[in-house]
């Protein structure tokens, strides 16, 4: 046949080249710009990369950041699947409140005093009720992929109604109060050590290890992937494309509703108003640090983790240098634009120009 | 005695915090009591929304209207529509800022420049028991740019400029939440410039926040660190009660009574007190026991 | 149904504005619906009330839907507005220009940092969504160095248009200038999007943007021009804003972004671009003005049942619109 | 006039152009010359950098090395507007339209008529010139309705609409053909024939020899990116023009002459599929259909015959709304989507590659894998191993041309992207596979290979061959493959005609005299 007549290019090692230069694309500048970020703090910030044994843990700036950002990874998680296909999830901060009040609610906003002394306890038992808030995380995802893939709304407004439903209800829960939880064992997830390291760390690692393991395994990430690029193409390619979509948003609620545990556990309280404010934006703006793109397909999970790391190092930062606090999203802008124009191929053109022109 | 009800008209700010939600439960509770038939709009802290429910009172030609500003600034116009429509209006909790001072008739509520003043005297009295220390404090503010952070910072800064030990080294916004509290507490205490001696937090949540992350970085909050806070919610006692809090300055939420008579003598066309201050005292640590049980949010 | 009835239903609502017809249909419903309920909501004030409060918004909605239809997206123009807000709050209080001069300045800079913000996503191929959100910021944190208090505004220009009460000849009752503004912008946007170039340009952009490009139109132009468009919309939103409040303030109109991007989808516009009515724009307003008014008519809802409310009756809004569109499909 | 005057000058002369992607030398030391009033035909195997050339032509892409005169002047477009402006008017191989605008504006975009104080676009004005525009071209559409309803080779012709009607001195058309029927190609060259005597310098890509030999003066031979040769078209044989394009002397030099397999005599097996009064409102009206395994059955039809329809309906992918369909065995039932389709064996490969076939982002590994893996389901992972494997496999077997299967298949040659998508298909073996234009942008040898492999695939003696529903408006290469051809007039069946029994004038007579038979 022709291919004997065509001199095709065949690199001898194109099956492991490949993934290398997929990993220099998508990896590389989101890590250079997590890099330089650290750079700054160990230069500005004495003492940054300080890690002290406190209580048989490991303690320092480092490990604030991992467990500042872990609900932030795990929402990112989700919504990078839910941005594959592109779609948008603006109910994230919304499920981060409902599965916080549930959880804080059902284990224990009960302090009694017996005999002089707090004893405390758990209405019901904590897996149940970890499990309940998961649920009603679960729930709210299901709303949301039968909003999406079932009636063929608009994903920013089917889950917009999500979003602000969600958090009235989340306060209806709790009357507007919040509500503080007596109980130690719940507040492990969020602010307890597992082998040295914040436990929270090693439950995103989990889902991580968990959903890379989904994607390489099954053919998930190729589905999501061809729909989100191709919807049209992907179902006459005999995909599910409904049932996909319904499964990206479900997931991103799981997702979504485990950060909002960490978050009530790690304050040992929820706070319906607050929990998860504007968790959304901060989702999303991780996976896009990360590499992907809002117009749906390819993505990277390691990405959006990294893109969150940034996020949450550039916060804390701000905190650290002293930044007065009315120049805090000035500087923060000022950080993204860079970050941006840093993965930016045409700018990195355009500047190899002018250098190019000065000498 | 009036056929009707009294009709009054109440928009809120929010429920951006447990004592607003208290706020706006007092007041529902005095109205139900009072036979005061409420309209209540919420105006999930956006001023247009309020401008929006001010109008509707006026629309719906209600007898009386109420209700706590988001921000200060930028009332004339619908206050003056208000007052052509004749309808009187109370303020509560915070104060508006109006060229006109008969577009409102009365302003019940809280000053947070006192708040903050009252936190700062505390202090002093603590710190003239040992003159000798300077003390290095930092500063959890409240959401920028809004009325109390604005206020209870400035208070707080007029009282302690009088003692050159007392220094604020740092300064950040925690959104007058818990977990932003903890998670600048947090950065706070890793810098290992200065130690810290006393934090001002502009409301309870933050401080309860910051407390955990006192904890949590091998302290004793209230002993190695002296903890200052505002509002004096019930979480506040608790944790005065544990020994983690040194002292709460009151704000009180329960305007709800004091609101419905003022609406009513408004009404029946009674001079008003153009400011009538809500009743607020200083609790430390050494009141929580007692105060904890009369403490209704 | 006979058949010739059913056919020219059937051509009805295959007919290119039925949901943009859907919409309006249920905005009245939900008006009378309102009318029924509540004493004193079925007055022509309350309708001008809708146009007066959502002045703003209506302008922002429109420069929102241009970015939109291109295939963007615009998250700054909460924060625009309220840099306006402080912007001519200052230059008109503490550095006393005179108002004609400050307008003008606060608009153009408006134009510019939407242009600028389009100018590095098409340039360097950033996403719109991490430029503007970034442009969010950027804005609002700019707000904060202006000042962090609000500024009061008692300029007498300004004091003026925003006391004038047009009263609407026939209908009685009276709307602000501001509406009227708001209207023409209105009127401006659709003249661009369906009777010049430019707005063509955009929609091709929605449609297909390598299209665009292969078909010889202008994109790098059209795309910075939709930006801009939408920064000065943002501005003039921020000014109508100024006459509504009389006020600067960093902290106003947060989270308008999505109020508009709520209005625009709900007004029929595709968020992936290319498909939509500017038109929409006034609908989507009045749907979610009116949908507040309701509430505020209530009177009985709590912080919380108001969020779930608006939610639900989101919720009802979309669903019928998307059923009825569904049944027109043939 | 002076003496130069008398030696004609090219209108646009391309010298030495270079042009790299990464791992990929597409254009190297390329020239070309077109002089006015010729039609200067570009030919080349799949992948040899014909498109690649234009866009550097237009703008699209910047040549690393080389120059473009136009007039003897240099210029460097930087985008096809700037090309418009210069007088270059294209059309680019896929169509590049915009599917949400309307037909009329598709034409008129840039260019609108203009009226009233403030200049706004005369919307009545520009209908009624896109109206005459296409009347031209024998299409009779609503103007207003958005592109995106029309059928590929109405947007292809509304695409070569849009460029005819820019004021040009230079037109160029890539693969314009590939989704035309002959009469349309008849009409499109009237055009163009016209305009050659107008003065105009057209450049045109085909892979159809005919086409080539019926409008071209001179021809340029392009081979793995390198120019082979400028010949005068009177002075090349087809025979020599293939082995140019190949680079090897090819066998035979009518190859498209001779029938695929010897003769009707391969088994034919059971029914694979049985369609009973399928139809659907103002689609396809109700329409019986057999195909047997082992069979290759071929649909003919006008533009607009109802051919897409009838293989969209079958594979489900729109839904019928009318009749049954029985595969092997199981109860008559209606697919109601393109899995249960392929549940029952069947595959579509769609004639609009870049909407409904290409995951442009994909690899060509993950595009050839797709529908099988979809099959398969998701927890069946097909191993990476076996995926490369099979790519591997048809890569070579259909001569894809692309550095590795990794390569996005959106950064593919046009057929080369076609060919892919066929293996995508090939890999599931179904029992019935559906192929509408299979052959669209298949350079000339390739086209034949691969009909040959396909229908070698139902040609086995035992019976159970893959059964084949074969579209194609080209009508020598249905002739060619089909054991039976079924032609479509107006959206119904127009009658079934064995192998053999047709000539391919015969059969243009049945598919066209007939239909102006019963317009008449
Ligand atoms: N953007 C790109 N990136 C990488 N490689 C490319 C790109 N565009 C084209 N190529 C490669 O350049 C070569 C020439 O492609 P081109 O599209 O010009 O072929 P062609 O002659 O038009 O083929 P066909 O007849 O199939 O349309 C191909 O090998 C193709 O894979
Ligand atoms: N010359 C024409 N004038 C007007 N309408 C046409 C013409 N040719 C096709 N159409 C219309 O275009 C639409 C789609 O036709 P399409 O070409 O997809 O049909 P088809 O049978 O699939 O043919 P093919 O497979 O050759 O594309 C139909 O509505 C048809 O009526
Ligand atoms: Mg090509
Ligand atoms: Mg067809």
């Amino acid at each position: 046949m022709s291919a004997a007549s065509l001199p095709v290019a065949r690199r001898p090692s194109a099956d492991r080249a490949v993934p290398r230069q997929f990993l220099q694309q998508t990896l590389l500048r989101p890590l250079a710009a997590l890099a330089l970020l650290l750079l700054i703090d160990l230069l500005c910030i004495p003492g940054f990369f300080a890690l002290e044994i406190k209580e048989g843990h490991l303690y320092g700036s480092l490990i604030d950041i991992i467990n500042r950002a872990a609900p932030l990874m795990l929402a990112a998680l989700g919504m990078t699947l839910v941005i594959a296909t592109r779609g948008i999830d603006v109910s994230v901060g919304a499920v981060v409140a409902i599965a916080g009040t549930v959880a804080a609610l059902l284990v224990g906003g009960r302090l009694t005093m017996e005999g002089g002394l707090p004893v405390y306890v758990s209405h019901i038992p904590m897996a149940w009720a970890l499990l309940a808030a998961l649920g009603a995380a679960l729930l709210c995802g299901v709303w949301n992929g039968l909003l999406v893939a079932g009636l063929g709304l608009q994903p920013i407004i089917a889950t917009l109604i999500l979003m602000v439903a969600g958090r009235g209800l989340a306060q209806l829960f709790t009357d507007g109060q919040i509500v503080t939880v007596y109980y130690p064992p719940f507040f492990f997830l969020g602010s307890g050590y597992l082998f040295g390291l914040p436990f929270a760390l090693w439950l995103v690692l989990a889902v991580f290890g968990l959903t890379s393991l989904l994607m390489r395994k099954t053919a998930l990430g190729l589905f999501i992937q061809a729909v989100g690029i191709n919807p049209v193409a992907a179902r006459l390619a005999g995909i599910k494309t409904a049932a996909l979509i319904f499964f990206v948003y479900v997931y991103c609620s799981l997702c979504a509703g485990l950060a909002g545990l960490m978050i009530a556990s790690n304050i040992k309280s929820a706070d319906a108003n607050n929990a998860g404010l504007a968790l959304e934006l901060d989702a999303i703006l991780a996976v896009t640090l990360g590499g992907g793109s809002l117009n749906g397909g390819k993505f990277s999970l390691i990405g959006s983790l990294i893109g969150a790391l940034i996020i949450q190092t550039l916060t804390y930062t701000i905190y650290s240098l002293g930044v007065p606090p009315e120049v805090n999203m000035v500087v923060k802008a000022v950080v993204v634009f860079l970050v941006c124009l840093s993965q930016s191929s045409e700018f990195k053109r355009l500047g190899r120009r002018l250098l190019r022109g000065k000498a | 005695a009036p056929a009707a009800p009294l009709v009054m008209g109440f928009s809120q700010v929010g429920a951006e915090s447990e004592w607003r939600s208290a706020n706006t439960a007092s007041i529902k509770a005095a109205a139900k009591q009072d036979g005061v038939t409420l309209k209540f709009a919420d105006a999930q802290q956006k001023q247009e929304n309020q401008v929006k429910a001010i109008r509707s009172f006026i629309a719906q030609k209600v007898d009386v209207i109420a209700f706590s500003p988001v921000v200060e600034s930028g009332w004339d116009t619908v206050l003056r529509e208000a007052k052509a429509a004749k309808i009187p209006v109370i303020l509560t909790d915070r104060a508006v800022n109006v060229s006109d001072p008969s577009l409102f008739v009365s302003f019940i509520g809280s000053d947070f420049v006192e708040e903050g003043r009252k936190a700062g005297r505390w202090l002093l009295e603590r710190a003239a028991k040992n003159p000798g220390a300077d003390l290095n404090i930092v500063e959890l503010q409240g959401t920028v740019g809004s009325a109390p952070a604005l206020d209870r910072k400035k208070g707080f800064e007029e009282v302690i400029a009088g003692n050159p030990k007392l220094k604020i080294s740092r300064s950040q916004s925690g959104d007058f939440t818990r977990a932003k509290g903890k998670e600048v507490m947090e950065a706070f205490l890793k810098a290992k410039d200065k130690k810290i001696d006393v934090l001002y937090a502009h409301n309870d949540d933050m401080a309860i926040g910051a407390i955990q992350a006192i904890e949590e970085a091998g302290l004793k909050p209230g002993k190695d660190i002296l903890i200052i806070s505002i509002d004096g919610v019930k979480g506040a006692f608790e944790a005065m009660l544990a020994g983690k809090l040194n002292v709460t300055v009151e704000c009180n939420p329960l305007l709800g009574p004091q609101l419905m008579q003022l609406a009513r003598e408004v009404v029946a066309g009674k001079t008003v007190a153009k400011r009538i201050t809500t009743l607020e005292g200083v609790f430390p640590a050494e009141v929580a026991a007692k105060e904890l049980p009369n403490r209704r949010y | 149904m006979s058949a010739p009835a059913l056919l020219s239903l059937r051509r009805l609502t295959a007919a290119p504005g039925f949901a943009s017809l859907v919409t309006v249909g249920l905005l009245l419903a939900l008006f009378g619906l309102g009318g029924a309920s509540y004493a004193g909501f079925a007055s022509v004030q309350v309708l001008l009330n809708l146009l007066i409060d959502n002045a703003y918004l209506l302008v922002i909605a429109v420069g929102m839907s241009f970015v939109i239809l291109s295939g963007g997206i615009d998250l700054s123009v909460g924060s625009v507005l309220a840099l306006t807000t402080m912007l001519t709050g200052w230059l008109l209080q503490v550095a006393h220009w005179p108002p004609l001069l400050v307008l003008a300045l606060v608009l153009l800079a408006g134009g510019l940092f939407g242009a600028a913000m389009g100018a590095l996503i098409h340039y360097f191929k950033l996403q719109p969504f991490i430029v503007t959100l970034a442009g969010m910021f950027l804005a609002r944190g700019l707000c904060f160095l202006v000042s962090i208090n609000s500024i009061t505004i008692d300029e007498p220009l300004f004091v003026g248009l925003s006391q004038t009460q047009l009263h609407v000849p026939l209908l009685g009752g009276f709307v602000s200038p501001a509406a009227l503004i708001a209207l023409a912008v209105l009127a401006l946007g659709i003249w661009l999007a369906h009777w010049t170039g430019f707005g063509r340009a955009v929609y091709a952009i929605g449609g297909n943007e390598q299209s665009a490009l292969m078909m010889g139109l202008p994109v790098a132009r059209t795309k910075v021009l939709t930006y801009a468009f939408s920064g000065f919309c943002a501005a003039l939103g921020g000014v109508l804003f100024s006459f509504y409040m009389l006020s600067g303030y960093g902290l106003h109109a947060q989270g308008t972004e999505l109020d508009a991007i709520a209005a625009v989808v709900i007004g029929g516009t595709v968020l992936t671009g290319g498909y939509g009515y500017v038109a929409g724009a006034l609908s989507g307003v009045l749907t979610l003005g009116l949908i507040q008014t309701l509430i505020a008519f209530d009177g009985t809802l709590s912080s919380w049942w108001t969020k779930i409310v608006i939610g639900g009756l989101l919720f009802v809004f979309c669903l019928v619109q998307r059923l009825l569109a569904l049944r027109a499909k043939p | 006039m002076d003496a130069a005057a008398n030696v004609p000058q090219p209108v646009l002369e391309l010298s030495g152009i270079d042009k790299g992607f990464p791992g990929v030398k597409a254009l190297s030391d390329v020239s070309l010359r077109l002089f006015p009033g010729e039609v200067h035909t570009l030919m080349g195997q799949n992948g040899a950098g014909k498109s690649t050339l234009i866009k550097v032509l237009t703008g699209l892409y910047q040549a690393d090395a080389g120059s473009i005169r136009l007039d003897g002047r240099p210029i460097a477009p930087r985008s096809t507007l700037d090309a418009q402006a210069l007088g270059i008017s294209t059309v680019y191989q896929e169509v590049n339209l915009c599917p949400n605008l309307s037909v009329a504006e598709n034409i008129f975009i840039g260019r609108y008529p203009r009226a009233g104080l403030f200049g706004a676009i005369d919307w009545r004005l520009m209908q009624s010139e896109a109206r005459r525009l296409l009347a031209q071209m024998h299409i009779d559409i609503d103007v207003r309705a958005p592109l995106s309803r029309y059928s590929l080779s109405i947007q292809q012709m509304v695409a070569i609409a849009r460029a005819l009607n820019i004021s040009a001195r230079v037109l160029i058309l890539d693969e314009p053909t590939s989704s035309l029927d002959e009469a349309a190609v008849q009409l499109l060259f009237g055009v163009l024939r016209r305009l050659r005597e107008q003065g105009m310098a057209i450049l045109f890509v085909t892979h159809f020899l005919e086409q080539t030999y019926a409008i071209s003066d001179r021809i340029t031979v392009m081979r793995n990116g390198e120019t082979e040769g400028e010949y005068a078209c009177s002075a090349l044989s087809r025979l020599a023009l293939v082995n140019k394009m190949v680079g090897a002397p090819a066998e035979s030099a009518q190859p498209l002459e001779q029938p695929a397999q010897a003769g009707p005599g391969a088994a034919r097996g059971r029914p694979v599929l049985r369609a009973e009064g399928l139809g659907r409102r103002g689609m396809l009206k109700p329409l019986d259909l057999e195909i047997r395994a082992g069979e290759v059955l071929g649909l003919c039809g006008l533009l607009g015959s109802g051919r897409t329809e009838t293989a969209r309906l079958l594979f489900g992918a729109d839904a019928a709304d009318s009749g049954s369909i029985q595969t092997g065995g199981q109860a008559a039932r209606l697919f109601a989507s393109p899995r249960d389709a392929i549940a029952a064996g069947i595959g579509f490969c769609s004639e609009d590659r870049k909407h409904e076939g290409a995951i442009l982002e994909l690899s060509v590994r993950e595009n050839i894998v797709l529908a099988l893996q979809a099959r398969k389901g998701l927890l069946r992972a097909i191993p990476a191993a076996e995926q490369r494997e099979l790519a591997d496999h048809y890569i070579a077997r259909l001569g894809i041309k692309t550095p590795d299967a990794e390569m996005p298949i959106g950064l593919l040659s046009g057929g080369n992207q076609q060919k892919a998508l066929l293996a995508r298909w090939l890999v599931t073996s179904p029992k019935l596979l559906i192929l509408d234009e299979p052959t669209r942008g298949i350079d000339v040898r390739a086209k034949e290979e691969i009909m040959d492999y396909v229908t070698a695939l139902s040609r086995q003696a035992d019976g159970q061959g893959m059964a084949v529903l074969f579209i194609s408006s080209e009508l020598p290469e249905v002739l060619r493959c089909s054991d039976r051809l079924l032609v479509l007039r107006d959206r119904q069946a127009g009658g079934e005609y064995a192998r053999g029994e047709l000539s391919e004038a015969s059969l243009l007579a049945v598919i066209a005299g007939e239909a102006l038979e019963l317009a008449a």
